[in-house]
């Protein structure tokens, strides 16, 4: 389908260019900037929001499509279009957003224009990375992701946020050169630019371990995937609420997204070839990184290394494919993998956005991320108890919350590839309630642990909005998952059909 | 008959010294500026015998536009190097060596 | 004989240019101190009134005063681009000079006739002609970083880029005479047609080759003979760097171009290691490598930007060494983007800097962000630009170069570019750190005039405008090389 | 050996001497005069190579001009000679070291595999009536007119860039302004005032 | 079947709807308002059990199995919410939402000065939901809901007194070693999953049979039988749930949360679902011996093993909590005995009377003021009339005493593991045989030293001791009825009957509780056959020696106590299995974690990789620099070897 205008450039250049006005809105009048940029943020939802009711659910093929040329001689186009894999992470993308702008509109005094502009800029950039059809248009907007975010981090972040921007900036910048060489060399394969013709050329077995690899470089930092994930924490840390909630909302599933778009349809074969690797990254972070998690002293590090470990059910799920499709005597669970890898990012989208968001409720108040200054806050704040603590058994995988739903199917799926993947897979039943419950129990918990606490005011109205927003998503997608399962359903199956076909 | 490899060799061994000069001269901004005259003859006495032994003016063309560049590189030269001796009271080599790193 | 009048008309911007500058020499003796802004304006006014001339101007291909003078869409394209460079760099310096008693008539004079040697070798079809363009520019250069005459740093930094100079101009003329000697003329389409030929004794012309190629990479700046590069941006008022940081590299790219792709085509890309190809992998390699990691440690900003420029020149080293169209189309678009984004970085620092203050070291940006966002963006987009990040167009100058260099079946330099590339990242982001992280030293908002503003505001936009239409410049650069 | 070959070893053999001297010298103006020494030279062995017009130029140009200026500027410049040579032992060897790699590669090329007679026959010797400054004019005007007009900016260039550099305003130094000394008038020099008769007190 | 799946919906949704009120709008409403909701919430939903119950079961109305609507479909692997209604399943929800409904009204009397009175009406609603999911599931994923949102109750209502540490220990503890539990369950789902391509339980159950032979391999080549490992992996969650050894270590201390708490979640309902769960499965259980084996000793190690360290405590709600891993351990070996019409007995009497015992052991408490120490309690039956009546015959049917509801559901247990053939059958007879004993005693011990004696011998709690409101006592009341009479109404259809027929299967070669009914006539007969038998003689002896040794001769019991020193301490200790957990597992995860973070993250990764690799960089860049030396000789140098380097390369090589 076709629309006839063009709605993904609308939801991705209304917020660019919005974010410039509000930019250029100065800091004389905040609340000019704030109230224009949510309102830019909600016409973007508003708009994402067409391409869901517009979307044709029984079609694999791409949707929405805009493709003109951009840069001629090197047959590059601006082409866009969503499919069913890209789609509900736009809307997950614009969504999150104007949360993040409600967060931000009293916490942040420091430049409040300059913050919701970053944001909304960002918000356009990544709807720009799920919709590009074009290698380098998706590479544009993937690189330009990181001028925006190093900003939000640097410029609003905590004490060491210097360490932290550099480390993100240069991991991520790292991991996504060798993606570009590896970009290049396949437009030389194929003449074209395109992502979809990427998906038809053949690859000689030497050529895709090592396309798979560049790619794996820029993904598995993206993801991030152990052990190249010692950013992630860093940057958490560091940065203001609003950033720690896209940078784990949203930024961290591009990085899955790339592994669908990319690594399984360009290089299937070596994806196979190599799905031992990323199993095995992907096991170790859901159990080395649970682990790490459970002795983390600092909430926001907590969850970043939580989000690591739940980003590994994704890879976990997405590679499991090739071991099911390798075994002759199981005909299903590869689709089911898939989905619930997809799943688990929309769900973590929601989890750990709310769960960011619960740390900068206290951090506002407290200026303090250390769960040792905590203890006893339900006391004081009963409202913001019940919040934290439903999304805490969200985020420990509680049915009936949308953290289940991708966790089960996973786990379901690696059982059918082995047994003892999946036995690793659900440890993160134990480890991951592990450490999420630890920590409610030191920081909401206990009696009033000191005057500070007891000092605390329970969550305002604008706080309540965003976390009930939150939590009526994670319980809907919890308990009715079948919707966003609809919406993907054709994209994975034609994935899967296309990776079971070796290309050699 | 003198084989223009004698005329070449010959230059090489003027271009050699003027780059051993520069190289020892670590005193005197001078004696390096007439390293670089030096220089500029070895090459010019390059063109003269290309010149000569390709029966083309074109190479004497060439090396009277390097005689007319090389007086005007020196007065150059020299200006800086009265600015120079100017600012700093010296022209030793080794004092210039405030910009490093 | 096959002069004529209308040959003169080819020359036009050269002959306007050097017309200007005669008649700007002369009025500036006649102003006051207090009138010096009219030599400004004039020599605004030469140098747009040639870029007409350039841009009116015939450009079909053609070699005209006996091999000396080419014109070609190279040509005018580069010219177009060094005369913008030379615009932006005229703009930066104009407070910053009278801040500092420097107003004076020679600055703009010296300037222009830079730009003239400049223009010279950019269409010069022989070697002579290259040498004295060069030279025309090169002493004007050397005057121009000694220009503070009361600057210590200053004169030192004249000096070593003088001593320094001769000597790479004395191995440039001994590689000519060698060229000359094994071919026997000196006009690259000479040159190039002996060499076609297989006459010319191939050991003799390689020897020669070393020479003119080490002058090709000192003017550049690159390893090993960029010792001169980071003394003398640090030490050249940083008007004079913006002009000789930027500038330059599009007559240097001209140069390389000429001598290398047109003369010396024969020993290019298809001779692999045994031609020019080899030198410059190894001169790229090491600039992309020590510029990379010297920037890393360095406070000052304009000796981190001059070994920023060390390792950019490596990327223009792999794109001409990529050889081809695409080579030397992306080697072109890269450099005339290099110099765009210098000179406004370097802009940017005369804009900071205030009378008697040298905005010079990083702490000097602190909070940059705080006292002006929209100067702190304008060097946001450099900054990023010169990291290769996008949107900004420095993302595609790299971008056509790694294109060109898989093209030309040089994966692994593509690998080893990206990954200098991300160790340069660091120390972009630490200016983009001290602008945007750091609290400012003094609130003391910044005084820059109309016309500077509006030139970093073009200069910076630009970095965003051509990385999102990229397409237009790339055209133009095509076009460029495919009519050579 | 013949004749010309001789003169050629003879002037080649003062030519390297004096080039050496020039960079070993203590004092610059010994220098300056090797140089001058090593032009003359070097103008006697292009004369041999049928180059009269430019070995002139070399004398009158160089030697008449350069080196007057280089000594002109040793001589404004006072330096002290006592700290020049320092130094100087310890790094000839590495200079040594490097100038003859440098000439044993150069003469790999250049030796006769390359250059020899049998490359490269001599040439016939010029016609009597041969005027090599006549030929060398009619190139220059003609051929290389554009190469002119630059060499005369480039001189423009050197010009300027000397003036600018060396000539500055001291604000500590008194200068004469013969314009206002001419204009001056009466009035600006002498003011009468009038003053009241003193009283006898 | 429209208007029963709306009876359905309305029977499950009511406790929710009361629950959110009572949680969101707890302002609003008032603790009147709040534990008004609830209570008709609860009890609409009893109501309409009671009239599914009847429809069921005296009516024959037919099983009713239908979809709500699809959880999702992907990959072939169809996922509902749906209701599978039957005699189990009624069964289960008339308990369920019987003792919840008593709970509820007793609560209003025992939380009635608390803080959190709402939330905790709200909870225990919430609470009540999530069973009645668990229980009318039609398959396993809703099965797993539930089951892991009753875990979420209880976790909340352990912390309930948030304050407390040891609470809001306990309540993690709890939901991390039910975690362990469902590990294993979620892994029995993927298994069945995987082999039937469905979860749900009619499709299931009927594959079962031909997948009966199947094998799978787990490590290396050894084949191991697919159900063994699906009925293993199934019976780990229950062990968690149900609180069997060695994931039992959470029930005890789960006494933190208020005492109504205990008896609803901790004795009646949610520690049963493991049970539930295993009889439901049953015709996957069937084919696997070894899994029934696997069953059936554990429960009986459970079942004595606990019931020994009910002798040594000293605070009333854990002696009770003991009983209850005790009584557990007998459903589960019942279980493991193909006995699941047995088990399911067992569980529905226990409910009645173990909520009847906790909730009489909070009348005590709010009698003694929050003392819970039996030892400073004694001769309250003076004081606390119904209590101590209602308490006596909880107990009473606790031991098994012939006639009350206990006997029956236990000594048929005993009885039909005794019939069982299985690996492990004769171990778990005598371990059972010999935990009646236990049972006897603990029970008794506690029961002397609470209502008999010599008055409280805390003389200030003396002055204030008076019988509980009426709140509190009608409900104890009310749940005495059944615990009293309900064996004898249900034994006959129940073990022996067709209430469970098509719902339990059981194969014959295992069938049990067939031996048992062959000697069943009626009632009568069966009490009488009963006091014949070993177990009825050593409940005896246990009621006779705790009276004699705590109520008649104190001395002996302390005497005992220094003579078996060690096995008092191991008793006391709990055989150690909280300091072993909290060593290896929680110690041990932590250890990892400092190690993994310590050495892996901050030193290889970020130490040497990160910021090794950049501070090695910036070593040689101050090399590279110290190149820049500033001085012309060493740039000219440079270039001059940069020459040398460039000819040698090309030119003379």
């Amino acid at each position: 389908m076709s629309a006839d205008w063009p709605i993904l450039s609308a939801v991705i250049w209304l917020p660019v260019l919005g974010g410039l006005l509000v930019a250029f809105s100065g800091d004389r009048a905040p609340n000019v900037s704030r109230w224009l940029a949510l309102v830019v943020a909600v016409l973007t939802f508003l708009l994402s929001l067409l391409l869901y009711t517009g979307f044709e659910m029984n079609t694999a093929a791409m949707q929405f499509q805009e493709n003109i040329p951009w840069i001629e001689s090197f047959q590059v186009n601006y082409h866009l279009g969503v499919d069913g894999i890209s789609m509900p992470l736009i809307i997950l993308t614009t969504f999150i957003t104007i949360l993040v702008i409600i967060a931000g509109w009293q916490v942040i005094q420091y430049k409040p224009s300059q913050y919701m502009a970053a944001f909304l800029i960002m918000e356009g950039v990544m709807v720009g990375v799920f919709s590009a059809l074009d290698a380098m248009l998706f590479y544009v907007f993937w690189e330009a992701m990181l001028i925006p975010m190093f900003l939000i981090i640097g410029v609003w972040g905590g004490p060491n946020r210097v360490y932290a921007t550099i480390k993100f900036f240069l991991y991520t910048f790292l991991g996504s050169v060798f993606m570009l060489v590896a970009l290049i060399y396949m437009y030389f394969q194929s003449g074209s630019m395109s992502i979809l013709d990427f998906h038809t050329l053949k690859l000689g077995l030497t050529e895709q371990i090592l396309i798979f690899l560049a790619f794996l470089a820029a993904f598995a930092v993206k993801v991030p995937m152990w052990p190249v994930h010692t950013w992630l924490p860093d940057a958490h840390v560091e940065a203001p609420t609003g950033g720690s909630v896209i940078l784990a909302a949203i930024m961290l599933k591009i990085g899955g997204y790339g592994f669908l778009r990319f690594s399984l349809p360009i290089t299937p074969d070596a994806s196979k070839e190599l799905d031992w690797l990323i199993i095995g990254m992907s096991l170790i972070a859901v159990v080395y990184i649970g682990f790490v998690a459970l002795v983390q002293q600092d909430m926001k590090k907590l969850i970043a290394y939580s989000s690591i470990a739940h980003m590994g059910f994704v890879t976990l799920g997405f590679f499991i494919a090739f071991i099911i499709l390798a075994k002759p005597e199981v005909d299903s669970g590869v689709i089911l993998g898939m989905q619930g890898g997809m799943v688990q990012m929309v769900s973590h989208g929601f989890i750990s956005a709310a769960m960011f968001l619960c740390v900068g409720v206290l951090y506002d108040r407290m200026h303090s991320r250390e769960i040792s200054d905590y203890g006893g806050v339900v006391n004081t704040m009963p409202w913001f108890a019940a919040f934290m603590v439903f999304f805490a058994m969200a985020n420990a995988g509680l049915p009936g919350t949308s953290g289940f739903v991708g966790e089960f199917m996973v786990i379901v799926a690696s059982f059918r590839a082995d047994f003892w993947l999946a036995f690793l897979a659900a440890t993160t039943l134990i480890v991951g309630a592990a450490y999420t419950l630890w920590m409610v129990k030191r920081v909401i918990f206990g009696d009033i642990a000191n005057d500070n606490v007891a000092a605390l005011q329970d969550i305002n109205k604008r706080e309540a909005l965003v976390l009930t927003s939150l939590a009526i998503a994670v319980l809907v997608l919890g308990l009715w998952p079948e919707p966003l399962i609809q919406i993907m359903d054709a994209s994975i199956a034609n994935l899967v059909n296309h990776i079971a076909v070796p290309k050699l | 008959m003198i084989s223009l490899s004698e005329y070449l060799i010959l230059g090489a061994l003027l271009f050699v010294i003027s780059i051993a000069g520069i190289f020892i001269n670590r005193k005197n901004l001078i004696v390096l500026l007439m390293c670089v005259e030096l220089m500029l003859l070895a090459v010019n006495i390059n063109f003269v015998a290309f010149s000569h032994f390709l029966g083309d003016i074109n190479g004497q063309v060439f090396v009277f536009f390097i005689l007319t560049v090389a007086a005007a590189e020196a007065a150059i030269g020299l200006a800086i190097l009265i600015v120079l001796f100017r600012n700093r009271r010296t022209i030793d080599v080794d004092d210039l060596g405030t910009l490093k790193g | 004989m096959d002069f004529n009048a209308s040959t003169l008309l080819l020359l036009l911007p050269e002959i306007v240019l050097l017309s200007a500058i005669a008649v700007i020499l002369v009025l500036d003796l006649f102003l006051d101190q207090s009138k010096r802004v009219f030599t400004y304006g004039m020599s605004l006014a030469a140098l747009v009134a040639t870029m007409a001339a350039v841009m009116l101007g015939d450009n079909t291909s053609q070699v005209v005063m006996h091999g000396a003078y080419v014109v070609d869409a190279m040509g005018s394209v580069l010219k177009v681009a060094l005369l913008s460079v030379g615009i932006f760099a005229f703009i930066y310096s104009r407070r910053y000079l009278s801040d500092r008693n420097l107003f004076k008539g020679e600055f703009y004079v010296l300037g222009l006739l830079a730009i003239l040697g400049m223009m010279i070798m950019v269409s010069a079809g022989s070697f002579l002609s290259l040498y004295l363009g060069l030279e025309l520019l090169a002493l004007s250069l050397y005057a121009l970083v000694a220009f503070d005459g009361d600057s210590k740093p200053g004169s030192e930094a004249a000096m070593k880029y003088f001593v320094l100079g001769a000597l790479a101009s004395g191995m440039l003329l001994y590689g000519i005479s060698m060229i000359y000697g094994a071919t026997g003329v000196l006009d690259f389409a000479g040159v190039a047609k002996v060499i076609a030929s297989g006459q010319a004794d191939q050991t003799v012309l390689t020897f020669g080759l070393v020479f003119v190629l080490i002058g090709i990479a000192f003017k550049f700046g690159a390893v090993p003979f960029h010792m001169w590069v980071p003394d003398v941006y640090q030490g050249a008022p940083v008007v004079v760097t913006a002009f000789l940081g930027s500038v330059p590299k599009i007559a240097a790219f001209a140069m390389a171009m000429r001598i290398l792709a047109e003369s010396m085509g024969g020993l290019g890309p298809e001779m692999g290691w045994q031609g020019w190809q080899g030198m410059l992998i190894i001169l790229a390699v090491l600039s992309l490598a020590l510029g990379n990691i010297v920037a890393l440690v360095q406070d000052n900003i304009k000796r981190m930007l001059a070994y920023s420029t060390i390792s950019h020149v490596g990327f223009i080293f792999l794109g001409l060494l990529a050889g081809g169209d695409k080579g030397y189309s992306a080697a072109m678009f890269y450099t005339i983007i290099y110099a765009l984004t210098a000179v406004g970085g370097f802009g940017l620092l005369a804009i900071l800097s205030r009378k008697g203050v040298e905005a010079e070291n990083l702490h000097d940006l602190k909070g940059l962000n705080k006292r002006s966002p929209w100067l702190a963006a304008m060097m946001l987009l450099i900054v990023f630009s010169m990291a290769g990040v996008p949107p900004t167009v420095g993302f595609f100058a790299k971008l056509f170069i790694l294109d060109a260099l898989v093209n030309a079946d040089l994966l692994w330099l593509a690998l080893v570019a990206v990954f200098f590339s991300v160790i340069g990242a660091f120390y972009y982001l630490r200016i983009i750190k001290v602008i945007y992280f750091d609290k400012p030293e003094s609130e003391e908002p910044i005084a820059a005039n109309v016309d500077a503003r509006l030139a970093i505001s073009v200069n910076g936009l630009a970095m965003l405008y051509y990385g999102i239409f990229p397409a237009s410049l790339l055209a133009v650069c095509q076009a460029a090389i495919a009519a050579l | 050996m013949s004749f010309e070959k001789f003169l050629f070893y003879l002037f080649a053999a003062i030519l390297v001497g004096s080039a050496l001297m020039v960079i070993t010298r203590r004092n610059p103006v010994h220098s300056a005069l090797f140089l001058v020494l090593a032009f003359f030279n070097m103008a006697a062995i292009w004369l041999l190579a049928e180059a009269e017009f430019l070995a002139i130029v070399l004398v009158l140009v160089y030697v008449g001009a350069v080196m007057v200026l280089f000594l002109f500027v040793i001589m404004m410049l006072d330096i002290d000679l006592a700290t020049v040579r320092a130094g100087f032992i310890k790094h000839l060897p590495v200079g040594i070291v490097v100038a003859v790699l440098m000439l044993v590669e150069m003469v790999l090329v250049l030796g006769p595999k390359h250059f020899g007679l049998t490359k490269y026959a001599a040439p016939e010797a010029a016609p009597a009536d041969y005027n090599n400054t006549a030929e060398l004019g009619l190139s220059l005007f003609t051929q290389h007119l554009y190469a002119l007009e630059i060499a005369a900016v480039i001189l423009l260039v050197a010009m300027i860039a000397a003036i600018s550099l060396t000539l500055r305003k001291r604000p500590d130094s008194k200068r004469q302004n013969v314009t206002r000394q001419h204009m001056v008038k009466k009035k600006d020099r002498l003011k009468i005032i009038k003053m009241p008769a003193e009283e006898k007190g | 079947m429209e208007d029963m799946k709306t009876i359905y919906l309305i029977l499950v949704l009511a406790p929710l709807a009361g629950s959110v009120i009572a949680g969101l709008f707890r302002n609003q409403i008032g603790k009147a308002g709040a534990h008004w909701v609830t209570i008709l919430g609860v009890g609409v939903s009893f109501l309409l059990s009671a009239y599914v119950f009847w429809q069921h079961v005296m009516n024959g109305a037919p099983v009713f199995n239908e979809n709500l609507y699809t959880w999702m479909v992907v990959d072939g692997l169809e996922m509902h919410v749906g209701f599978l209604v039957d005699n189990l399943t009624a069964m289960m929800i008339t308990v369920v939402t019987f003792v919840s409904l008593m709970v509820h009204i007793y609560t209003v009397g025992y939380m009635a000065h608390e803080d959190g009175y709402q939330r905790f009406f709200s909870y225990i609603s919430l609470f009540t939901f999530s069973m009645l999911m668990l229980v009318m599931s039609n398959n396993f994923l809703q099965l797993f809901f539930g089951w892991e949102a009753v875990g979420l109750v209880s976790y909340l209502l352990i912390g309930f007194y948030y304050k407390r540490e040891t609470a809001i220990f306990a309540n993690m503890k709890a939901f991390l070693v039910n975690r362990v539990g469902d590990f294993g369950f979620i892994l029995g789902i993927a298994a069945i999953a995987m082999y039937f391509n469905s979860l749900d339980y009619a499709q299931v159950f009927s594959a079962a049979p031909d997948k009966a032979g199947e094998t799978i391999s787990i490590w290396g080549d050894s084949q191991w039988s697919l159900m063994t490992v699906i009925c293993i992996l199934l019976f780990i969650g229950a062990m968690g749930k149900s609180a069997q050894m060695p994931l039992h270590v959470w029930l005890p201390d789960s006494m933190e949360g208020p005492t109504p708490i205990s008896a609803l979640i901790h004795a009646a309902t949610m520690v049963t679902a493991g049970i539930f769960m295993v009889a439901r499965t049953s015709p996957l259980f069937e084919l696997s011996e070894t899994a029934l084996s696997f069953v059936l000793i554990i429960g009986a190690t459970t079942a004595f093993f606990m019931g020994l360290i009910g002798i040594v405590q000293n605070d009333i709600k854990r002696v009770v909590a003991y009983s209850t891993l005790s009584q557990l351990g007998y459903m589960v070996a019942a279980l493991g005995a193909s006995a699941y019409a047995a088990g399911l007995f067992h569980l529905m009497t226990h409910a009645f009377f173990k909520a009847l015992l906790f909730l009489a052991a909070g009348s005590v408490i709010i009698g003694m003021h929050h003392n819970q120490d039996i030892r400073n309690m004694g001769g309250l039956r003076k004081y606390m009339k119904i209590t101590w009546i209602t308490a006596l015959l909880g107990s009473l049917a606790l031991i098994g005493f012939p006639g009350f509801s206990g006997f029956f559901s236990k000594d048929a247990i005993i009885e039909a593991v005794g019939y069982s053939q299985i690996t492990g059958a004769t171990y778990a007879h005598w371990l059972l045989v010999a935990g009646v004993f236990v049972t006897a005693l603990y029970s008794f011990r506690m029961y002397f030293l609470v209502f008999h004696g010599k008055g409280p011998r805390d003389e200030h709690a003396k002055d204030h001791l008076k019988e509980s409101p009426a709140v509190v006592t009608v409900p104890l009341i009310l749940l005495a009825i059944p615990s009293v009479f309900i064996g004898w109404f249900a034994i006959e259809p129940m073990l022996f009957g067709d209430f469970f027929k098509g719902v339990l299967h059981v194969a014959s070669a295992h069938d049990t509780l067939g031996e048992v009914g062959k000697t069943y006539h009626d009632q009568i007969g069966f009490i009488s056959h009963g006091m014949m038998m070993l177990p009825f003689w050593l409940a005896m002896a246990g009621l006779a020696v705790a009276w004699y040794v705590y109520l008649m001769k104190p001395s002996i019991a302390d005497g005992i106590r220094s003579r078996f020193d060690w096995l008092y301490r191991l008793l006391d200790r709990k055989y150690g299995f909280d300091e072993f957990n909290q060593a290896v597992f929680a110690g041990g995860s932590l250890f990892i974690g400092r190690l993994l973070w310590n050495v892996g993250d901050k030193t290889v990764i970020d130490g040497i990789a990160v910021n090794g690799s950049a501070r090695s960089v910036g070593v040689l860049a101050q090399a590279v620099r110290w190149v820049q030396s500033g001085y012309l000789y060493h740039y000219a140098i440079a270039m001059i070897l940069g020459l040398l380097g460039l000819l040698f390369w090309f030119v003379v090589r």
